[in-house]
């Protein structure tokens, strides 16, 4: 079998595709997934062959349809709720972490919740502070639910059921920037469907660069830019937001003794400070230099494309970030 | 508010003996329970909040003896009649209450929590509002699997005012889903009067407005209840949709136990337990000749005594081990639904 | 949904020559205004999200001729029209849209967020309901202060799912708030078709429910729109509290540039267009002889000038410097409000 | 003067009266904040001194009565918002985080939003999964808003009004715990109200113990302890949770070389996870050992007392990670 090229927008569908084929409990549900065929295209073409009972258009009512995806799921059903994107998430979030999240514990582990959220996330496109929230961090603080930030093909193509298959909340981000990504799709990567980790997407030996979803590219960028000046950077993909992986990422730092994390949030909270909290705690004698993030400005995104490019991480801050941590700014 | 109440429900019961009674026994069963949680409460052996259901026992009592096994109910916070009704032992509520491994949330949850996978009781609910949104799941679980089942969904007046319940209401409507809203109206959402926030109070009229049927009932009668909820059942079961009933009714006591009562008078309160759901309707019964003072004291002593053996298994059971802490946040892999 | 629709406006304009040819420029010049947006974004000039009005300008037309300058306004993320003839001047428009410093939001907010404090336009609002609750806050202060003032909040038909939109009614309608809701409904929230998205589609029940008095106005119809809102306005400036209003009209273009209008057919679009509010407008004012074809074309080469002016305007404006990014996130400690 | 002895309850009604009185444009808004007096009787009494109009109570619709605190602040007045706790807060979020937080900048400096939100937060009374959050740090996150958190009798008095002077969204969060807590009020409080600063509470050597809101006075307690095992420690009151008042926290750990930080939010993502990534980033080379942080457990907050107990952090745990930190633990 030959690799075959798709986006990650194709590779999103495929695996909403073969979950409807293969379960008849799994449902989706969401603004325009079905007439309008998904904000962002995903679902195009599902609700002509899945039909409107599975691919369910609701009203404008992120609280309910939420609500409702949580009913769903622990009534019997394998329902793929979509949030158009994290920022109208704010809505639901009541439902998410004091039901969704919650239930399994309060009950004392009579009911689980086999929901998967799906919803597009980040910044990048000039939508402005409304449009623009990257909060991976405030729904990787919650327990009770595991986050996916799928970065790759290979990761959009496969990480939808294993997600299906775990019996409590599970919540994937989609970065709005990667939707017209295209890539190869190795032919192998089914075996691959492992929601648990973190992954090493280049070796490096200099220092350790972590990201994800939407900053995966970007840090792998300014790792290519950084070895023409000399220095190795090893770049982590971290996949999974919750729990997180801190073996994979601990064990590449004791490796390099340096890390960089990027994150497209606000410094100020970021998922970028609870891995340097966590680096320091556990890696503290490991560390050659202080470790370091580069993060959103901390400003609602401006519309302005200078503006918003200079809210945002970007490859240059990247690496001029790693080259201080690897002590080469000199 | 006005102390000016409707006269206490009256006329003919119309059950066989066996069911008249099972319906009063069930309502003296939720009193005699709350009364000894109240004790145990005031002993500090119950913590947290508690939200007794005393006065509005009718609604409970009524409609879930409407609903059969294979329904769902999801309820509030102030609970413990329904999950009693619904079939969880008042063992597993009092040990619940008592923070106890054996308790039906293993002590998890306590008094606003109270869980039974066995009986689809989806739980207490301490959000105001929180639980409409997962009937109305539930309900479109059962719909997609064409199963007979009905959602039942019982929440306070209060929650009507939150967007959780105009955007449940609509969903439901829209897919014509088979629950049964039961909005309890007890005129009182903590210390604030329907009317200071309902620009309009007929509650019936805003689920109509979703083109939803709505029925109203005497929350003080329990034959008022069982026969509205018997017919709103009916309705959904046949696949007509939701239906919406609203219970008035009345607390007799203080919202939580550090409620002051700052926003009623005691003659409001004193009125309305002229309507009281248990002796006006033991008064029904008498007059009717299907009960007697020897019987009611016999029901109310086997209440006594499910609420001492309750109690006293609570008491005694055990705490879940400190190292168990983290159980449950997330399900072992084996145990997956 | 079929394409049948209702026959075009029709009757006599019962206006001055003036102000009834203020109302035709005006709508001439949004149109113009977006026609041109939609060139530069084509040209990638302008980014983000841009959200066309065409179809609907007698909506904000209408209506913003019935508020005074005192007057508060809430608009959506479709708001070039609203925040045009609210005051705000073309070339700040213009110049927000390309991301300029003298852009009406200084470039930070785009076309979603039009602001303007002189005209005290309330902005912009990219979340759908997002714009009610801050409706009824202004109206509130308002009516605290004792100023005349009423709020008009726009927004469209997709909103009214929102829990946001209930509690907001009810909160206006329970505090008697001066605030007026229009609603402009066209038929779609993004691929949505208002039947899929409400059990019941009637708007003004959803509002009468609140004891809010509703009405209905054909928004293709500049008069109509404007005859409704000025009584709606009337009615809420006499401390009337709330009013609802329905205006029903239709949107000729793509939700967004993004929108490949998979979920309508062609011919109903073609059929709403016979109704289009400028040339039915147009035709009505000619056969009562407010207006020739030369009038017209001035009027619309002055739309025309406008725009090319505001657009040479916004294409020399300054960018905002990027040392100055973190700017207006939180008030200086001397320009406190 | 004299101190006068009060509770912390009644130092939030004193500030509450004092701004009522002092500017006819504040009002308080929110469920229960009138008749009922207050659920944690904060606000007892004061709808008879101030009337219906400027004691609101509203209908349980946190969504909009806080969307309707902005318009008003927008308005010209000077409302202060209740959320009876932060539990409900999550279905107010999106008015926080996309208007409050983000209208000044979104209309390029033009709108202001004088707004206060007060409201408690925290757990420690059996109240369970949905009543016991801790979501400080959920706010801390935010651009454009002030956090704080009075810990002391001082604070509940003093920091109302510096908080509705502030031209920007304020939130105050009141740790339930402390209603109750009576203490001294200092004769000259008026001249403290800062609501910029972190304070020092307890000066020491050894190391310093962070902590706010219903973990100072535990913090407090293990500093006690541990004096009386010869380990000297200083504890800072963050007081300001956003921005975050650093050069204080540095300052401190720059002199005892060793940080400990107690959080009662859930340890991933938490407010602690920042502020050691900050000590971290910079004042990595002042460090003698890995910082470290007590946090809630990874669990929804139980019900039962013993468990509830157990997933908070409590004084032992501070001590023990206090010694750890401190190499006395050997
Ligand atoms: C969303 C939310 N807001 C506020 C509260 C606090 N609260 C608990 S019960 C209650 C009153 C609810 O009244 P109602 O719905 O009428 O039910 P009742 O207590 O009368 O049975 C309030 C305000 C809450 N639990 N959830
Ligand atoms: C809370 C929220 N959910 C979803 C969206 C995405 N969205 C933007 S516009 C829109 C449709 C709104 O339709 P309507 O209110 O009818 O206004 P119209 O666009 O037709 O003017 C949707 C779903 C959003 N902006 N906010
Ligand atoms: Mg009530
Ligand atoms: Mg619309």
């Amino acid at each position: 079998m030959s690799p075959t090229r798709m986006s990650y927008r194709e590779a999103l569908r495929a695996a909403l595709r073969e979950a409807m084929q293969r379960d008849p409990r799994v449902f989706l549900m969401g603004e325009d997934v079905g007439r309008y065929g998904g904000t962002y295209a995903v679902s195009k073409g599902l609700l002509e062959e899945f039909g409107a009972e599975r691919i369910r258009d609701t009203p404008l009512s992120e609280l309910a349809f939420v609500g409702a995806g949580i009913g769903a799921a622990l009534g019997g059903m394998r329902p793929i709720v979509e949030v158009m994107t994290v920022n109208f998430s704010l809505l639901a979030l009541d439902q998410i972490v004091n039901t969704a999240a919650a239930l399994r514990h309060m009950s004392g582990g009579q009911f689980s919740v086999p929901l998967v959220i799906r919803m597009a996330t980040g910044a990048g496109r000039q939508l402005a502070a409304q449009h623009s929230h990257s909060l991976e961090n405030w729904y990787a603080h919650i327990p009770g639910i595991r986050v996916l930030a799928p970065a790759t093909i290979e990761d959009a193509r496969a990480m939808l059921w294993p997600a299906l298959r775990d019996p409590d909340p599970v919540v994937i981000f989609e970065h709005a920037q990667l939707y017209n990504l295209e890539e190869d799709l190795p032919a192998h990567w089914e075996s691959n469907a492992d929601i648990s980790h973190a992954r090493v997407r280049r070796n490096g030996t200099d220092l350790s660069l972590l990201a994800w979803g939407g900053c995966l590219g970007k840090a792998l960028e300014a790792a290519a830019l950084l070895e023409g000046e000399g220095i190795s950077a090893e770049v982590i993909d971290l996949r999974v937001l919750r729990p997180l992986d801190m073996d994979t990422v601990l064990a590449s730092v004791r490796r390099t003794h340096r890390a960089v994390v990027v994150d497209e949030g606000w410094r100020s909270g970021s998922l970028a400070g609870e891995l340097l909290a966590r680096i320091a705690e556990e890696s503290f004698y490991d560390l050659d230099a202080a470790p370091a993030r580069v993060c959103s400005q901390e400003v609602p995104i401006p519309y302005a494309k200078h503006l918003e490019d200079a809210a945002l991480p970007q490859v240059p801050m990247i690496a001029a970030a790693a080259r201080r941590v690897a002590g080469r700014d000199a | 508010m006005t102390a000016t109440v409707a006269p206490p429900p009256s006329g003919p019961v119309p059950y066989e003996q066996e069911f008249a009674l099972r319906l009063l026994a069930d309502m003296v069963r939720i009193r005699r329970m709350e009364e000894a949680c109240a004790q145990r409460y005031g002993e500090g052996r119950i913590r947290g909040f508690l939200h007794l259901y005393i006065g509005e026992e009718a609604v409970a009592t009524g409609a879930m003896h409407a609903l059969g096994a294979q329904d769902n109910v999801v309820a509030t916070y102030r609970e413990h009649g329904h999950a009693l009704l619904r079939g969880v032992s008042m063992a597993a509520i009092m040990a619940e209450m008592f923070g106890r491994r054996e308790g039906c949330s293993r002590g998890r949850g306590g008094s606003m929590h109270l869980f039974d996978a066995a009986t689809r009781f989806f739980g207490g609910n301490a959000i105001v509002g929180g639980g409409l949104p997962l009937a109305v799941g539930l309900a479109l679980a059962a719909k997609m699997q064409g199963e007979g089942r009905v959602t039942a969904c019982f929440f306070g007046e209060g929650a009507v005012a939150e967007g959780a319940f105009h955007e449940s209401m609509n969903l439901a409507a829209l897919w014509g889903l088979p629950v049964a809203f039961l909005c309890e109206n007890n005129l009182y959402a903590m210390g604030t009067a329907l009317a200071r926030s309902e620009s309009r109070t007929d509650l019936c009229a805003k689920a109509e407005v979703f083109g939803m049927p709505a029925l109203r009932a005497d929350g003080m009668d329990v034959v008022a209840v069982h026969e509205a909820a018997r017919q709103a059942v009916a309705q959904v079961r046949e696949g007509g949709g939701p239906v919406f009933v609203e219970f008035q009714t009345y607390r007799f006591r203080a919202h939580s136990m550090f409620d002051p009562e700052l926003y009623r008078d005691r003659a409001e309160v004193e009125a309305w337990k002229t309507r009281g759901p248990i002796h006006t309707y033991s008064a029904r019964l008498k007059a009717q000749g299907l009960l007697d003072e020897e019987r009611f004291l016999a029901l109310d002593r086997a209440a006594e005594e499910e609420v001492a053996e309750a109690t006293a298994f609570a008491e005694s059971a055990a705490l879940e081990p400190v190292e168990d802490l983290l159980r449950d946040v997330c399900t072992p892999p084996e145990a997956g639904p």
